[in-house]
């Protein structure tokens, strides 16, 4: 006190000393995300910001994906039947207790649904996972939970995967920052704009991790983030663009994102199929891969991971001929369509890492074969608007590419939206195909597989879209920690699946 | 030198009326009355046609906001100007403008009063092209003539101010100031920032043209020595008024007034009698205009200051032929002052 | 009279920022509906509805501005759409951040050009002067996200003498300040420089030099003292710059301050938190304007408050 | 007593100099003035004919030649200066870019310039209400954010190179307002201005020919500084994902982009950048300058370095100093 002047010296030599070896304790994680979690509201997880921090550390569902195989796994339910087509009975695992200490059951459980199903709050989950159907939730006793749908919902289980389960003290008709929940971690302090703290909960229902406190931050730059990485500042950066892997801490991994291109098909030229078959010659995907593109993506054909139910192998993949697209094109122009309309490619500024290049790479591919094509850019706001129904009348012919992921490893998240003529997304109105589509949904075992493989090739024909890529995603890994990213990385880092060298 | 006889009521050019210049520095409201300070509070004198008429005391006595008020380059508080017979007090900016081209000024410092970015002749042509003098060709005769008058050579035409001297720059300033053939030029402090002897030619400059002209001069000095030299008449200020006026041997001769005794004798004098000789000299501190004292002004620093002086103020009254004089001690030769004069 | 000038200032200020808050209601609704935003492509249009309806964003505009004006003059900014917080509540976290950033930085800045302008100043075209001017104008024309992960890459990754970004100690510090210095000392310094030239050729300087006053004193008793109202001015434009958020440099280091806030709220289209920030930026500004405007007063006598 | 100027009336110049070119062997005289100059003059040719002389080269991708280093010598001369990540030439889209880059940069210079001064001049001089009612308003712009101008404005008319011009040059517009405004306060108060207004001057006559010409040169320091902080200002939004956008290309786009590749191919964003300072250096260098040569009083410190080139200049242009 009577040095101030040296006390601040000192503090100073200790905070630089101290700048690089920030985990002094071996149990403590750090990862840096890209942006900062807006809402850890249990109905808010499944936006990835809130996700990658919630899901699975502080929250569960009543089901689980195994993160390898992909299938179902129990979680807070121990068991699940189909009653008939449209009830479902799920059993309650025991002894499990929420971060306040009360038990759960299955009032908690109902409440939970019901919270989320709520029309009074704009959950992320509803929207996203129940838009359409009616669900009914009854506690049938204190350890078992019946949900009556009003058509047959076959994939019902795997919905509840994306459910949170709360008590029954967050307020129903109101979104909160957070909530306690049956995760291995709970909430410990969230500094707006700086951290979010998880401790372990040592009331966990599973096995108990070896993380001790996972500390989320964020930095917007992915050079920083590796940066961090190899400066050990932090342990873990989910998501970095390609250029800043380095070979010592840089893991790919398939992150389930996939590609395509989005074409309109309701407006000239774009609505002759010929013209789109040409999109799909013109692309030269392989070119991509290795440059704009890491070498680890993959060729798609349809907008789901092979690992998704009902995936096709009988879809082509188009190969790069630009003289059969000119040929495509002026086989076109004889028969009058304005092939020389222009046509907007509209990209959504900071859509993914590298996205920049991969616009510009195919705006220039199509205007090679001869496709008068024009690149804009627009914010996230104006690209959802233009790619949901109703759509601008008069517009111009236009192009989006369209990145989405399907986790949950079925393509009715996928393909009813995009494709049934009643997507809010959907530029397809065929008969045939909605009624496949529909099939498809309210089918169950290989009926399911093959109403979902006959949809494929039914899309095929109609040749809606041209399917791009199955996305690949760097992880920077510390030396401290041992963690295998894997399709889940990007929604959800559970810090349970991370363990200390 | 001095004009003995009175010169009819039209020869007066500029007629000045308890002019008050008051700058204000508080409004009055919550806190109390309003402040202001009293620059020139209540100025009566006039000019005749090719008179000089000298205005001098010490600084911030206020002869300079004088100056600019009877040039309207700041507003009066109260009072009355008269320019050639037309009252000017309360024209507007725009009203004031063709009146202009009858006062002109001559400032202290000719550097900064001339543009740095023009030329001498643009400087000089300037009031010609605001006046619409003529066409291109007889404006620049105009200025050509204007630079022989005040002995300038007609090459320096376009040169710009800071290449001249310092007499030069005067110079070029009275050119100016004679361009539309004024009645009246108000020189303030003209000669103060010369050396003494381009200050000797300035000044005999300005008697030539005013023999030439007919004009007359408001010479605004703290010099006495300048203002003895070239005025005819001289108006002593102090604290915002005139204490005393006369023609210039008069007042030299016999100054009537206290502050005018000590002026001239605090002044250093070229007069080699006078050195050795006691002398009066003024002390203490100029008062606040803010707030004068009471009383005769000057009683604070008065030598023969007495209880009365504190109380009334004294009036401005003759105290001989065409001498006025502002003391209680001039009452005893009460004469009653001739209206021409006032 | 001070008390007169500064109720005045503040009446006028309030009326700027109601205007102010009216006008980023208006244009920020203009930018579009955040039904789309928030709700994922997968959304139904009933569901949009509700979503709408729920917001009030049906409501016509008239009735929604009403609504948020009454609110305001009762100290309630509204809810964040995203945070679930009060908007509020929100900014006032993220501002001392910001506010301690641009303060520390611009007086750095400030002391670093009061220093070398001068200098450069004295003898124009001196080879001091010139690598001076070249390497301040330098400083001003370098991008600052460039710098800000230039900065990263070499001191912390490179050196590793500093941490790479975040808050913390004084370490932390360092590389935000440094790289938002670069570009504010680059600008003072050089309008130091030139307002010094111009001082030291003006008459008065010259006078005092006739008179044999001493070269240091003329240096800092006349030139220097007109150079800081020239200085002050930049200063100021560009601590209301910084005020209005870093953003550039907050969003690399991870700065969590009222820019990043900021340009997130308007990019979510978060309406309550972009209204709750510009209000507080705004009230900010205003009142280093009124600030400054003494601070001129204060060094130059000449200039009426009025 | 203050009067050195020695008295130079016999020397004085013939009455009517050829002053455009005296100007130009003032401007021969100080090599960095020149210099800088004669850098602009090549950005100019090149924003006014780059595009016609390349011919595209400067959009023909080439993902083999992602990220090619620059001086790597076999790939010819428009890689010279290495290629970007779609392997596209630097060199050519460096030469492109300048014309966007400056169309931007001086429009916006120019517009908020103009709009700014005349405001300021106008708010310095008359004060009152009026000047109140412009600096509240200075106030006002300035405490808008501009990043949610540029997300208004760009959003509502579409991010083309016209509302970006307008946005930046709205953001620009109140510093010149103040600076015009703290000049005036200044120039108003010496004595020439009183001296016009005693000649019967009017006001607009007093602004027009005695404010303004004296106000100038500042507010062209402080445009030639701005010059700099509008390219920097354009790229801050290209980094954001609002300003330029490609195909469009600009040397703040360039850098924007090319900072991902920083570890790894520096040359992305050097050169752009090395572009932007060179330019802002010689603007300021320039306006520097002619800060001084169009200031008569200080335009004999050029003068010396002058008579000295126009020997130089004399021999190069042979028939025009006859002429003289």
């Amino acid at each position: 006190m009577r040095q101030p002047g040296t006390k601040v010296l000192a503090g100073v030599a200790v905070t630089l000393a101290l700048a690089g070896t920030v985990n002094a304790q071996e149990t403590d994680v750090t990862i840096v995300l890209a942006s900062e979690p807006v809402s850890l509201d249990p109905c808010m997880t499944a936006a990835n910001d809130n996700g990658r921090v919630a899901l699975g550390n502080i929250f569960n569902g009543l089901t689980a994906r195994n993160p390898e195989t992909g299938a179902l796994e129990p979680a807070l339910a121990s068991s699940w039947t189909q009653l008939d087509g449209n009830k479902w009975e799920f059993d309650l695992r025991d002894g499990v207790t929420f971060h306040d200490g009360s038990p759960l059951d299955a009032e908690a459980v109902k409440y939970s649904i019901e919270r989320t199903l709520n029309e009074n709050l704009t959950c992320e989950t509803r929207t996203k996972f129940f838009a359409g159907g009616e669900y009914a939730v009854e506690a049938a006793d204190a350890d078992t939970i019946v949900i009556t749908t009003d058509a047959t919902d076959p994939i019902l289980p795997l919905k509840m995967a994306n459910v949170m389960i709360h008590p029954t003290s967050v307020p129903f008709d109101e979104l909160q920052r957070t909530a306690p929940g049956t995760g291995p971690y709970v909430l410990d302090d969230w500094a707006a704009g700086q951290r979010v703290l998880l401790t372990r909960y040592d009331g966990y229902w599973g096995e108990t991790p070896e993380v001790a406190t996972g500390k989320f931050i964020w930095r917007s730059e992915s050079s920083v983030r590796a940066a961090m990485v190899t400066q050990g500042e932090a342990d873990l950066a989910p998501s970095i663009a390609v250029q800043d892997v380095t070979e010592e801490y840089g893991v790919a991994y398939p992150n389930a994102e996939s590609t395509r291109l989005n074409l309109d098909m309701l407006t000239p030229p774009l609505d002759d199929r010929r013209i789109r078959e040409a999109i799909a010659l013109a692309i030269d995907r392989d070119a991509m891969l290795g440059t704009v593109m890491s070498s680890g993506a993959e060729k798609a054909t349809q907008l789901y991971h092979p690992t998704t139910i009902g995936w096709s192998d009988e879809v082509t993949m188009w190969e790069y001929d630009p003289e059969r697209a000119r040929a495509l094109l002026d086989e076109a122009k004889a028969d009058g369509v304005p092939i020389d309309a222009p046509i907007q490619f509209i990209g959504r500024i900071g859509h993914f890492p590298g996205a920049k290049d991969f616009h510009e790479v195919i705006a220039i591919m199509l205007s090679d074969v001869g496709l008068n094509v024009e690149l804009e850019w627009v914010e996230a706001a104006v690209k959802n608007r233009l790619q949901v129904k109703p759509f601008e009348e008069g517009r111009r012919a236009q192009i989006f590419v369209d990145q989405h992921d399907n986790t949950s490893g079925d393509p009715v998240f996928t393909l009813p939206s995009r494709y049934g003529s009643e997507g809010a997304q959907s530029k397809v109105a065929d008969p045939e195909l909605d009624q496949l589509l529909k099939e498809a949904a309210g089918a169950t075992g290989e009926a399911r597989v093959d109403a979902w493989k006959a949809a494929a090739a039914k899309i095929e024909e109609i040749l809606p879209d041209t399917m791009l890529f199955h996305m690949v995603g760097y992880a920077a890994i510390g030396d401290g920690i041992e963690y295998t990213p894997t399709m889940f990385t990007n929604s959800s880092v559970q810090l349970a699946d991370i363990s200390l060298k | 030198m001095t004009p003995e006889h009175l010169r009819p009521d039209s020869d007066v050019v500029l007629r000045v009326q308890d002019l008050q210049k008051h700058f204000p520095l508080r409004r009055a409201g919550r806190h109390g009355p309003g402040l202001s300070i009293k620059a020139v509070d209540g100025v009566t004198f006039d000019v005749r046609r090719g008179e000089t008429i000298g205005v001098v005391g010490e600084s911030g006595c206020g002869k300079s906001t004088l100056g600019r008020a009877v040039m309207r380059l700041v507003e009066p508080t109260g009072g009355r100007i008269e320019l050639m017979g037309k009252d000017i007090t309360a024209l507007s900016r725009r009203e004031m403008r063709p009146m202009r081209r009858h006062v002109q000024m001559v400032f202290q410092d000719p550097l900064s009063s001339l543009n740095p970015r023009m030329t001498a002749r643009q400087i000089v042509e300037e009031p010609l092209h605001i006046f619409r003098w003529g066409d291109r060709a007889s404006i620049e005769k105009r200025s050509a003539m204007l630079f022989d008058h005040v002995g300038l050579p007609r090459a320096s035409l376009s040169k710009h101010a800071h290449e001249f001297s310092g007499g030069q720059r005067q110079r070029i300033a009275i050119a100016r100031a004679l361009a539309l053939n004024p009645s009246v030029v108000v020189c303030d402090e003209a000669v103060s920032a010369l050396d003494v002897s381009i200050q000797a030619q300035v000044l005999n400059l300005l008697q030539d043209l005013q023999k030439e002209l007919n004009l007359a001069y408001i010479f605004i000095t703290h010099d006495l020595s300048v203002v003895e030299y070239i005025s005819h008449r001289i108006a002593v200020m102090y604290l915002g008024r005139i204490v005393e006026l006369a023609d210039t041997r008069a007042l030299f001769d016999q100054p009537m007034h206290p502050y005018t005794q000590a002026l001239m004798s605090s002044a250093p004098s070229r007069d080699p009698r006078v050195l050795g000789a006691e002398r009066e000299v003024l002390a203490g501190e100029v008062p606040s205009p803010i707030s004068p004292p009471s009383g005769c002004r000057f009683r604070t620093r008065c030598t023969k200051a007495h209880d009365r002086c504190a109380v009334t103020s004294p009036a401005f009254r003759s105290v001989g032929s065409g001498h006025m004089a502002a003391c209680h001690l001039n009452e005893a030769g009460d004469a009653p002052i001739p209206d021409e004069v006032v | 009279m001070l008390a007169e000038f500064l109720f005045r200032r503040v009446f006028y200020s309030c009326i700027a920022l109601l205007g102010l808050v009216v006008a980023v209601f208006l244009l920020a609704r203009l930018t579009g509906d955040p039904s789309v935003l928030y709700l994922p492509d997968t959304a139904t249009a009933v569901m949009r509805e509700q979503f709408r309806e729920a917001h009030g964003y049906n409501d016509p505009i008239v009735v929604q501005l009403g609504r948020y004006v009454w609110n305001a003059l009762h100290l309630d900014f509204g809810m964040s759409l995203r945070q679930n917080v009060p908007a509020m509540d929100a900014v006032l976290q993220a501002f001392p951040w910001t506010l301690r950033l641009a303060g520390v930085t611009v007086l750095l800045a400030m002391i670093v050009a009061m220093t070398i302008g001068p200098l450069a100043a004295y003898r124009p075209g001196s080879i001091f002067d010139r690598i001076a001017s070249v390497l301040s104008l330098a400083a001003a024309s370098t991008p600052d996200f460039w710098l800000a992960i230039l900065g990263i890459l070499v001191f912390a990754v490179h050196l590793g003498v500093l941490p790479t970004s975040g808050t913390g100690g004084f370490a932390y510090w360092i590389l935000p300040i440094g790289v938002l210095m670069f570009k504010i000392t680059g600008t003072t310094t050089q309008v130091v420089r030139g307002s010094m030239i111009s001082s030291l050729a003006s008459p008065y300087v010259k006078a005092a030099r006739a008179k044999g006053m001493p070269e240091n004193r003329i240096i800092f008793l006349h030139a220097l003292r007109n150079s800081v109202i020239s200085a002050v001015t930049v200063a100021g434009d560009q601590t209301r710059g910084l005020i209005n958020g870093a953003v550039i440099v907050e969003s690399v280091f991870g700065w969590p301050g009222v820019g990043k806030l900021m340009i997130d709220a308007i990019t979510q289209r978060d309406f309550a938190v972009v209204q709750a920030a510009v209000l507080v930026t705004a009230a900010c500004i205003f009142l280093l304007n009124i600030i400054l405007d003494l601070i001129y007063a204060a060094l130059d006598p000449r200039i009426d408050l009025h | 007593m203050t009067d050195k100027t020695p008295d130079t009336t016999a020397s004085a110049p013939a009455s009517n100099p050829r002053r455009r070119y005296a100007l130009l062997t003032m401007l021969a005289g100080d090599r960095f003035a020149s210099a800088a100059a004669c850098f602009l003059l090549l950005l100019l040719f090149f924003a006014i004919f780059g595009p016609a002389l390349i011919g595209g080269a400067e959009v023909r991708m080439n993902l083999g030649m992602r990220n090619a280093p620059p001086f790597s010598g076999e790939n010819g001369l428009p890689y010279l200066l290495g290629a970007d990540s779609l392997g596209r030439p630097i060199l050519p889209r460096l030469m492109v870019a300048a014309r966007t880059t400056l169309g931007i940069s001086i429009g916006v210079v120019f517009l908020a310039m103009c709009v700014g001064s005349a405001l300021g001049i106008v708010a310095g001089y008359y004060g009152g209400r009026l000047g109140g009612a412009i600096m509240r308003g200075a106030d006002l712009v300035m405490s808008f954010p501009s990043l949610l101008l540029a997300v208004i404005v760009l959003y509502v008319l579409e991010p083309f190179v016209f509302n970006v011009v307008i946005v930046l040059a709205i953001t620009r517009i109140p510093v010149f307002i103040r600076v015009a405004r703290a000049e005036v306060l200044e120039v108003k108060q010496r004595l020439f201005v009183e001296a016009a207004r005693s000649i019967g001057a009017g006001d607009w006559r007093i602004l027009r020919l005695h404010i303004t010409p004296v106000v100038l040169p500042t507010l062209f320091t402080v445009a030639s500084l701005d010059l700099a902080n509008v390219m920097l200002a354009e790229s801050s939004l290209s980094f954001l994902g609002i300003g330029v956008q490609p195909p469009g290309v600009t040397w703040g786009l360039m850098v924007a982009d090319g900072r991902n590749f920083l570890t790894t191919a520096w040359w992305l964003s050097f050169w752009p950048g090395l572009a932007i300072l060179l330019t802002a250096l010689s603007a300021n260098l320039l306006s520097n300058w002619m800060r001084i040569a169009m200031d008569p009083k200080l335009r004999w410190r050029l003068e010396p370095e002058a008579t000295r080139s126009s020997a130089i200049l004399r021999r190069l242009f042979p028939a025009r100093s006859q002429a003289r």
